[in-house]
Order: structure tokens, then C-alpha cells, then sequence
């Protein structure tokens, strides 16, 4: 097929393959051999970690908390309970992860935030302990490795928690459904709503996407509204 | 108050002194042509700004700016307005160093210079890009006063690139085992998604570097990204490094942590990509003032991650009853489609409503029926039908309905 | 020298440094959502600029700059990049402040606000603008160098506003009497055009304020201009004031000293406002340098102001062998069309030319067929065939065949 | 009509149309009465004119020359015998113009061209008739108005000059024809042409519209050519 476009394009090396191809799967495909222990990990987390997502990763300063949520229970049965209560506040990264790969694999391509792609593989491998630890998942003389990760992979809290049988995946890969799960109605007359309002902000958020007015242009059908408190400059 | 001075120019008797003086651009010598090499919108259009949402995320770096739809015509989205969504900062990448990676499951991996990508044979079509977030603060109750807010991640654009499936062939990908494509970006996220392979194969997922005309804008990926027709955008990956062809899902982090959609029941949808057919009403919207009682052309954007716009309903009593609306042409496959309808505000008060369905069929539910399904936790994917009240001071308002 | 360069990034042995040592944008932070809140192109793409061609006109608001269409992609051109042409100078108009007036053959003369214009039924259509005395230059022989200079009076957006006709009925027009309209701008120059009525009659020409989804830009007439599809530039009048219906023609300036065909026998022909179908490839183009043998797009644009183009062919051999191009869906009346072929340079010299047709039928003539006919005197209206040399060092010149 | 769009557009008022509806037409619709001398437009000429057009109208730096190349021949078949001359150097102003309301209006709309707009009816007519002099198309004594100007119309030498018989006006208001005048050919396989470069840009022009190099993006299918004469920095 390269044929078809003579001059363009050329085999990756090897070493330009191994440069790049860093992704790992939730199979740990990709992943590479290695290991690290919770203490180690606790070391890189308190010196490149912690400023941004705090001492026990229960930041809320700067993302959401990564840690937190979770229970025994979870563990045991992979499904993490709090995520059924509406009340709960915030989601922590931990409540959500299904998959261990997921975890390792973000922080060895993006984090630290501000330096990615800086971290050791024992680094990442210990980290990765680290957060594991600070939710229960491994206690806290674990060494995480490349030869024990897919068991630990059976004590996530939410492993059990996804699905993909839905009609969102564009293709018939995942094998989802078709059919939406939603649909809306074509009524067009005398259609039984009851037009009311349930919903609306409340008047000291006026401003607080600041004066809409600045936000409109100032020529056409209409203008934008002066949201700022009556007597402001 | 602003509607009070408009039109009040227009002296009682002679007539309107902005007619009757003839104005200085009227009587004297303007500015030369290239002026500027690379023009500026006009200065009188300062307000027309993509912004960021006050409070909505804690740094500016992952972060999302808004694209002024209320202010913007017809479909194509300025690229300067273009909405923005970064997870660690956009970057302006020297095309000349940039290089493409296709490996996996493939017969031999390859590298493309930008040179070489773009030396191949290229298409060029407008599609919409919507983030799988937008309308996110809005599945529980109103929180934002406009539609730049409400819609804002939301923008549409003339792409052209190369069929990523030209470079899976040359790389002699094999496309039984490998149903999946691996897309990563080379800025500090490095994002990655994993992509149909059904989709790649129909030939509309591009590698893309035009954008309206010129090369993409560097906070859209210049000089390389992902466009995936339908799809959201966090997969339309940016500054676009590798390729991996595989025989399963990847699991990254925004498939995984993010982008996973929270049912009532406490799981999470995973690789939920598709934006379903939604629409909005831009003008008049929230945060607006008619200016006066009489006729308005009610406008707004319609699309479908599913193909084209089949129809769009506009209802101005709060969906009771509907009349249809107007389709600009073309009507493009998952493309902004531009509507509207013809109305005449007799000064009470009013809830406007857009309503879309596309070629599959699907019609865009309210917040009644997409929450009798899917709750109010999931974050992404809100494409309920927006309302917006008509106060009879002409003030517009974000209203959901009960 | 250019093309010697290329490609040497990568190492003989391990492979390219620019993927063994990570780029500084994978490593770290980048910038801010809007960090622009109106965002601008990559500091890259500095040399896309439009331009003046020197030596053309003798001040510098009574002139023209060059889109650089070498540059660009798909169909839509970047209004920052949109080919200026100035009578006398341009302004940055207070939209607040600006008026449209209708009279003539009308019940009641009327007059709008940009306020009331904007709240009527508006389209939005995608449509090129050439100016008339494009290619110009080129009649008599090869004057300059580049397509940016051949063909860059043209550009192509999506244009928003009120169909006149609309206006025109407002004001009760007589259109059996009125079989011409007025149009006449607001700046220094006034310019007026003639304006034909059955154009203004199919609901075609439009009273547009927006351009590529926001406002035009001041150098194409912010806030209002007259958009008349298929017909030369110069009637699109910028900054409109005013239109008024008649039962003849105006003789204005440039319908009876300029845009004026002057034909071999000393005539010249009036009122020649449509521009017939036209191509030209944009890649390769005069003045590039291709960087190696092997495989090329061809690609560039036709249009034609008489509708849809229906079929364009290139030849590589100077016109002796013509394929047909593929042309980029959606093919839309009086807009540009994309076209593109493969091609495989074997680093032998080539002419390439393009050759487009439109749905009448009409064929775009050679440079001999075109002169046949209309001499080489006429200034206006060059539609001929362009040619390209591709020599064997990979320049390509500007030629015209014998 | 307008009852369709309430509260959009009102009634313009007399004065309003006035300063605004200042066309003239080729039949002098619009015409306003009023009169000028060529003595006091050559006044007019030389305080307001002659700095971009030269004294005469001749001038090359700013413009075309607007006088010049019309003869008494001319003037009588009203045609411009010089427009059939390949190799007549330049075509003023005067040798086009086939309509006299073109002049006047022109000059009242947009000269002088830094301070359109500021000329008194008088001084158009005056102007006019100064440049009409310059053409011999009226005596030196000669006094322009309304009541006169359609027989000097009668004297223009390039009044017989236009056709409308083409199809390239996109409409049947001017009862041209359809059928366009040129046509190419569909030929698609050994056409007889003869592919021979009849011209292209001398060498010493190559530089003339600056380096082209810097007039293409630097990234892509080719570059722009280095257009520096060879050694240049
Ligand atoms: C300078 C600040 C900073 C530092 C230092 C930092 N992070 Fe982060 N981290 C962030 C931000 C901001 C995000 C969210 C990025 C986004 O929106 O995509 C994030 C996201 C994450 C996430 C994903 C959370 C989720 O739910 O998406 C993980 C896991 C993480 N960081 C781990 C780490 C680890 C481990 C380290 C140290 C090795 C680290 N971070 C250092 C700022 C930081
Ligand atoms: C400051 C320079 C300047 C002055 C003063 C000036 N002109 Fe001009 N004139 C121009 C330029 C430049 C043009 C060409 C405008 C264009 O390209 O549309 C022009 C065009 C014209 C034309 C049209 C020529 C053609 O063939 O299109 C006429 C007639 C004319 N001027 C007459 C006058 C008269 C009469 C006055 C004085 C009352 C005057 N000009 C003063 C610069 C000037
Ligand atoms: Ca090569
Ligand atoms: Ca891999
Ligand atoms: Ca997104
Ligand atoms: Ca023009
Ligand atoms: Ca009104
Ligand atoms: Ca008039
Ligand atoms: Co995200
Ligand atoms: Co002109």
C-alpha cells in the first residue's frame, strides 16, 4: 500500500518505536517490567506529588481528591457503594478507576502535571503502591510489580463498576446496543407538559459570570443584560 | 435601560442625524490595504470573546474556554473563537519537528513528517466538535446564565487532512485483528482514546492540519490532530504523535476516570463517544434583552454525532406546542445545521424551546425523559432541550423545567 | 537547497531525534485557555499573509492585496486572509451608528437600524468573491509569479444576512418597473453598482453582516455589504447606506471607466458583471519548490458565477491528456470547489494545468481560445486556463503556452 | 409587506433621502439643477485637483492620466479611435467615458479623494467642464448646467463606444445574449496542442515580487523558491 504513495512515509526504527509506544492496556499490555514499593512510593508522592494533591491525595485545591470513598466492602465485591448515593459528595479518582493499567499509565505519560514523563518506571510502579495503599487496595509493606499487578487489579474497589452496553460507541466493536436509551417526543400540539419553572438562577449569581452586558455584542436584535448590582459603577 | 437609548437617535423632526451629517468615513480617506497581513475583527466587536466559566475548574491550564455562540452566525465557528478544552496547556509546536508514529498491529510501524502527510490526498468537511462535557453543570438544575456557558464547548469548523485509514494501509495495519486505533497527542498529557476501528474504516476519521482555510490554530493541535465526525472531542486528540493499531480498548485515563458517564444505579457507562442529536436556540438566549415588542427571527445550531439534521421544532410556550423550523443548507452529516423560525414577541412573557431529530430518527428528549433514564449525575452527555424565558421586561433567562 | 534539507532530521542509525529526545511539549506545562480570548494562527505560519503585488497601483487605499491561496485549504478562506480591494481606503464603521436606506421605486422610502436589520429572517450561504480584474495582469503575457498574485483576488466565506428582496418589498418596491437596483456604499467612495433584479428577484443577493459566523471584517465592509453571488467583487459593496430601485441602469464609475471589457474592434463591453468559470491548482504553484520526486495531490479551486462546477480535469503534459479531478462534496452554487488528483512526479519536467466546467455546460477556454475572441486588451474577466512548469530542480514558473 | 415584520424599519423622511440620494444617471435622473464655468472649474481644478492629476490631467503618479488621446473625429462619431490601437499607451479616462452623469457623479461622490463630499454643486459643474475643455468636447467660454449637459453628452467622443451584447450580465434586464462568447474544449486525450512556453518572467524579474521563499508556509508539500539573486544575504 506504501507503494501506492512512493516517497512518502518510512519504516520506525526500533528505538523510535520504544520512545513513543508507551501506552499500557488494561491487559497490561505495554506494560513494562518493574516494581516498586508503597514506602518508596510514599518518598516521590511527599516530594512530587503531594504539593498539588496534598499529603493523602484528599486535595480538592487543585482536581478533584484522588483517593477517598472507598470501602472493604468495595473491595470484596468490586463495586464501590457510595457511588449509588446521590448525596455523596464528590467522586474521588479511586471510586472510579476500573482498571489498574489506567492509573500506571496516566501518571507515567502526564504527571507530574508540570514535569510528565519525568518519573522512573520504579518511580511510577511505586507511586502507583503508594495511592494503592492510601485506599486499602495493598497494605503497606507491598512492592507493586509487573509479576503481581493483575492480581491487584482484583482488589480495585470498582473493577465490576462499567459497562459498555450502551448505543454511545460509534461501531460494533464493544458490542453495545443500538437503540438509544433515551428518546424524546414529536408532538407538535397541544403536547401534555406543563410549562413551568423548576429551575432558575438565583438572584445573587446575577453577576456572577460577570456583566453579561460585556458579553453580548452591542448591535443586533438584542443586548446584553446589566448584571451588575443596581448602583454599581 | 439599553433598550430605552436605542433607536432615540432619529431626531423627531428632519430625521436621523447619523443621516442628515454625513459621517467622517463618508467624507475623508480610510486605512490601506494590508494594513494588516493577517486582519482583526472589527473593534466594535470586543465582547465577542471565547471565555472561561468562573469556578469551574482550578487552574487555567486544564481547563475549557467557551466559544460566544449567542454572538456567531450561520455555522462556521471563527477559529479564534473556537472553544477551548486543554488538560496540561496548548502549545505552538514547530511543524517542521512534529512527526507522526502509525505502529501495533501493523506490518511495518511507519513515520510521517508533516511534509509527507501533507503530500497525500486530502479531504476537507465541515463537522461539528462538541466536548462530551458540554451542558455538564446543567444536568441537575440551571448554573450558568448564557448559552455560551450552557453550549459554549461547541464548535464547527472546515477540516481537512488525510483518511486516517490511507495511513493504516500504508503501514499495512491489519484491520481484522486490529478493531481499535490508539490516538495520542505529544503535549505533556499526552491524551490518549481509543477510536472504532468501523468508524476509521468508513474513511471519516481524519489526520488533520487545515482548519477554516489555514493550518489548525495552535490551541486546537497544531500542526496535527485527530477529527473524529460525531464524536467527542476529547478524542478528536490533539498535536496527534502516534497511532496504535490493537485488538482491545485502551482504558485511558478519559475512558476510564473521565468522560465515563454516572448512572442512577451507580455504574458507570465506559466509551460512551457519540454525541446524540441536540440542539440550542442562540437568539434570543439567556443573559439577553429584546430590545422591543414585534419580530424576531427566533435562530439556532442543531447536530447529530448519527449523521444529518433530519428536523428541528421550535416551541415558544414551553412545549406545548411546536412548529417547524427552517434548515439553512447544506444540511451536512454531523455538522452544525443552522435553524430558524419566524416570531413575533407581543411583549409577554414566553419559553423558548428547540427541539432536533436526525436521519436515525432519534428525537432530543426533555429533562423529564433524559432524566427518567440516566438521572442527574452523569456530567456528560446532556443533550436535553434547553429553555429559555422571555421575561416581559425582554430580559431572557436559563429556565429548566418541572 | 530547500529540498536538500529535509528529511536529514533523521539519524542514520537509532532513528529521528525529534522522537528519541522527547520534545520540550511533551515534558512540560503549556499555556492557558484563553490565554487569547480572540485566539490568532501558530507563530509558524507567519509567511501566510495577503499581499500587495508591488508596482501594481500607485497609492496604497486605492488597491488591492492578494489572498495567498498557495496557502490554503478546502474552500473557506480565513477572514483574516480575505483579498482586499480598496477605492478609497477602509473604515472600522459604528455599527450603532450606521443606516440602510430604500428608495426609488418604492411606496414609501424606508430606513433601517443595523438593530432592525439583524432581527429579520436572515440566510447563511457559502459563495466566492472574485474581483473582476482578477488574473488581469495576465492577459497580454506572464506579469507575476505566484497564484497568491494570478488568482488572489478571490476568496471564499459563508456569508449571513437578509435577502434584499425582503427589504425590497418592505418598502413596497415596483418590481415591474424597478428592473435595476442601486447599491451604494457609506465610505470616502460611495461606490455604486447596477444591481440586476432578477438576481435580487431569486432571493440570491444578500444585505450580509455576517461572515465565516461572525461579522464581516471593516476591510470587507463592516458592518453591512451587498452580497451578489456569482457576480465580480465590485458590486458586493462594502459599508451599504443605501439601495434604490430603477427603471435603468446607472453608468456608474466603474460600470462605464472601469470594469469595462474592451474588446479587439475598440468597443468595449458594458455591464459585464458575471464571472464565468474559472479554475486554478494552488499545489504545486508558481514559485514553490517541489522537495523530492514521488507522490503529490494535486489540488486546487474552481468556481463559476453561472452555478454549480460539474467537472474539473487536469493535464500534466501542458493540455494533450486531461483527467478528471475529484471534486470535495459539497459542491455548492457560485462557491469554490476543491478539486484534487493523484500524481506521481518522476522528476521530469511537467505543465500542469486544471480546466473546469460548470453545469450550463460552459468549458473554461485556453489562453488561444479565450484571446480568439476577446484580444488582449479587456483588463477584466481572465478566466483562461492557467499553466504551470514544473522543472526538473522541482521549480515551478508561471507560464503560458503557445 | 412591512406590516409582516412589525417594528422593523420606519419611513424615511424627505431630508433624510436628500442627503443621501445624490446618483446621477445616464439620463440625468438625479441631476441637480445648477451651473458651472470651465474658467471657474479650472480654478477649482488647480486648487483641489491638479495636486494628484497633474495640471492638465495627465498625470501618471497618482492615477491614470483623465485627459488626453480623444480627438475631433472623434468627438464626431463619438468613438475613440485610439481603443482600436494595440499599441496606444494607456487609456484615459476621457477615451472610455460613454456617459457624462458618470463624471459628474463620480467627481461629486468621491473627489477630491481625500475630502470626498466637500465640493458645492457649482464647483462640479465647473470641474467638469474644466475637464471637458481640456478634451475639447466645449470651448473655453463654455458654461455646464443641467439645462445644457445632455447636448454635450451628444459631443462625448466615446459615446458610441459600449456594447451590452454579451452574456455576461445575469439577467434579461439588458437584453443581451445567453450564449457565451468563448467556449473551451472538452477534449480529454491527445489534444492538438502544442505545449510550448510562449512566456514566462525574465530572469532579472525573478525577485520582483520579493522572496518568494517567505511567501509560502514552511512546512508541507514544497517550499517557497528562494528568489534572492545568487550570493544575496
Ligand atoms: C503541579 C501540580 C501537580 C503535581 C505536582 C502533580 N499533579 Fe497530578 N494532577 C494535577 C492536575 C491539575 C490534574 C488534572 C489534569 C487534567 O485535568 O487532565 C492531575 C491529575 C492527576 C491524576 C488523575 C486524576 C483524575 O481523576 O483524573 C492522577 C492519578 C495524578 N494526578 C497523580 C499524580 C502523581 C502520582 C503525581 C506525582 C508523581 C502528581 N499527580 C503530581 C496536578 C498535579
Ligand atoms: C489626494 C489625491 C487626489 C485629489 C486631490 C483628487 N483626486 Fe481624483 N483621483 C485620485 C485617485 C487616487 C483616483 C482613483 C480612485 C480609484 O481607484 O477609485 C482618482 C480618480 C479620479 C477620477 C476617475 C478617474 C478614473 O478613470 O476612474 C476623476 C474623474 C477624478 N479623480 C477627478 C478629480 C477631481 C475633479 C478632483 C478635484 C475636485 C480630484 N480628482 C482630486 C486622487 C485624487
Ligand atoms: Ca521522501
Ligand atoms: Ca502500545
Ligand atoms: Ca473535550
Ligand atoms: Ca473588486
Ligand atoms: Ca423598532
Ligand atoms: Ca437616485
Ligand atoms: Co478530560
Ligand atoms: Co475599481
Amino acid at each position: 500500500q506504501a507503494a501506492k504513495f512512493p516517497g512518502i512515509g518510512r519504516d520506525a526504527t526500533s528505538a523510535e518505536v520504544k520512545a513513543w509506544d508507551i501506552d499500557v492496556r488494561p491487559d497490561f499490555h505495554g506494560l513494562p517490567p518493574g516494581s516498586g514499593s508503597v514506602a518508596r512510593g510514599q518518598q516521590v508522592w511527599e516530594d512530587k506529588c503531594a504539593s498539588c494533591h496534598g499529603v493523602f491525595g484528599e486535595s480538592n485545591s487543585v482536581f478533584n481528591p484522588l483517593v477517598g470513598g472507598t470501602t472493604r466492602a468495595d473491595i470484596e465485591k468490586g463495586r464501590v457503594a457510595n457511588l449509588q448515593r446521590p448525596d455523596y459528595p464528590g467522586r474521588t479518582t479511586m471510586m472510579k478507576l476500573p482498571t489498574l493499567s489506567t492509573l500506571w499509565d496516566y501518571i507515567n505519560r502526564a504527571m507530574p502535571w508540570n514535569q510528565p514523563k519525568s518519573l522512573s518506571v520504579e518511580e511510577v510502579y511505586a507511586v502507583t503502591a503508594y495511592m494503592l495503599n492510601l485506599a486499602d487496595v495493598v497494605p503497606a509493606d507491598f512492592t507493586l510489580s509487573d509479576r503481581n499487578i493483575a492480581q491487584v487489579q482484583q482488589r480495585l474497589p470498582n473493577r465490576n463498576g462499567m459497562s459498555s452496553a450502551h448505543a454511545m460507541w460509534p461501531g460494533k466493536e464493544l458490542r453495545g446496543t443500538v437503540k438509544p436509551d433515551v428518546t424524546g417526543s414529536a408532538c407538535m400540539k397541544d403536547c401534555a407538559v406543563e410549562p413551568r419553572v423548576a429551575s432558575l438562577l438565583p438572584p445573587h449569581a446575577r453577576n456572577a459570570h460577570g456583566n453579561l452586558a460585556e458579553q453580548n455584542r452591542g448591535v443586533g436584535p438584542q443586548r446584553g443584560a446589566d448584571t451588575r448590582a443596581a448602583g454599581a459603577a | 435601560a439599553a433598550a430605552g437609548a436605542v433607536g432615540s437617535a432619529r431626531a423627531q423632526s428632519a430625521g436621523d442625524r447619523n443621516i442628515l451629517e454625513l459621517p467622517e468615513h463618508s467624507k475623508g480617506l480610510g486605512q490601506a490595504v494590508a494594513t494588516d497581513g493577517y486582519g482583526k475583527p472589527s473593534k466594535y466587536e470586543a465582547n465577542v470573546q471565547r471565555r472561561q466559566s468562573p469556578g469551574l475548574t482550578q487552574t487555567r491550564q486544564a481547563s475549557v474556554s467557551f466559544a460566544p455562540l449567542q454572538s456567531l452566525f450561520g455555522i462556521v465557528t471563527p477559529s479564534g473563537l473556537h472553544f477551548e478544552r486543554h488538560h496540561q496547556g496548548w502549545w505552538d509546536i514547530d511543524p517542521s519537528k512534529h512527526r507522526l508514529m502509525v505502529n501495533g498491529l501493523v506490518k511495518s510501524a511507519k513515520v510521517f513528517t508533516m511534509d509527507e502527510l501533507m503530500r497525500l490526498p486530502s479531504v476537507s468537511r465541515f463537522h461539528f466538535i462538541e466536548c462530551g462535557a458540554n451542558t455538564g453543570m446543567e444536568w441537575g438544575n440551571v448554573a450558568v446564565p448564557t448559552c455560551q456557558y450552557t453550549h459554549g464547548m461547541l464548535s464547527c469548523s472546515e477540516f481537512t487532512g488525510v483518511p486516517l485509514i490511507t495511513l493504516l494501509e500504508m503501514a499495512g495495519a491489519d484491520l481484522n485483528k486490529g478493531r481499535f486505533v490508539l490516538a495520542e497527542g505529544g503535549d505533556g498529557s499526552s491524551m490518549t482514546r481509543t477510536i472504532p476501528m468501523d468508524l476509521v474504516r468508513s474513511g471519516e476519521v481524519l489526520v488533520a492540519y487545515g482548519q477554516n482555510g489555514e493550518m489548525l490554530r495552535p490551541e486546537n493541535g497544531y500542526p496535527l490532530r485527530l477529527v473524529v465526525p460525531g464524536v467527542q472531542g476529547v478524542s478528536w486528540i490533539k498535536y496527534l504523535r502516534r497511532v496504535e493499531v490493537g485488538d482491545q480498548p485502551w482504558g485511558a485515563k478519559d475512558e476510564a476516570v473521565h468522560y465515563v458517564d454516572l448512572m442512577p444505579d451507580g455504574t458507570h457507562r465506559q466509551y460512551t463517544s457519540l454525541q446524540e442529536c441536540k440542539s440550542v436556540v442562540t437568539t434570543p438566549s439567556g443573559g439577553q434583552v429584546l430590545l422591543d415588542k414585534g419580530f424576531y427571527s427566533i435562530t439556532g445550531l442543531a447536530w447529530s454525532g448519527r449523521g444529518k439534521v433530519r428536523q428541528v421544532d421550535v416551541s415558544v410556550d414551553g412545549g406545548r406546542n411546536w412548529r417547524a423550523a427552517r434548515l439553512q443548507e447544506p444540511v451536512m452529516s454531523k455538522c452544525l445545521t443552522r435553524f430558524s423560525l419566524d416570531w413575533v414577541w407581543d411583549g409577554k412573557p414566553a419559553i423558548i424551546q428547540s427541539r432536533a431529530r436526525d436521519e436515525t430518527g432519534y428525537v432530543q428528549p426533555t429533562y423529564r425523559q433524559l432524566r427518567a433514564v440516566r438521572g442527574t449525575r452523569s456530567i456528560y452527555h446532556n443533550n436535553a432541550i434547553q429553555s429559555w424565558l422571555v421575561e416581559e421586561s425582554g430580559e431572557v433567562k436559563n429556565v429548566q423545567l418541572g
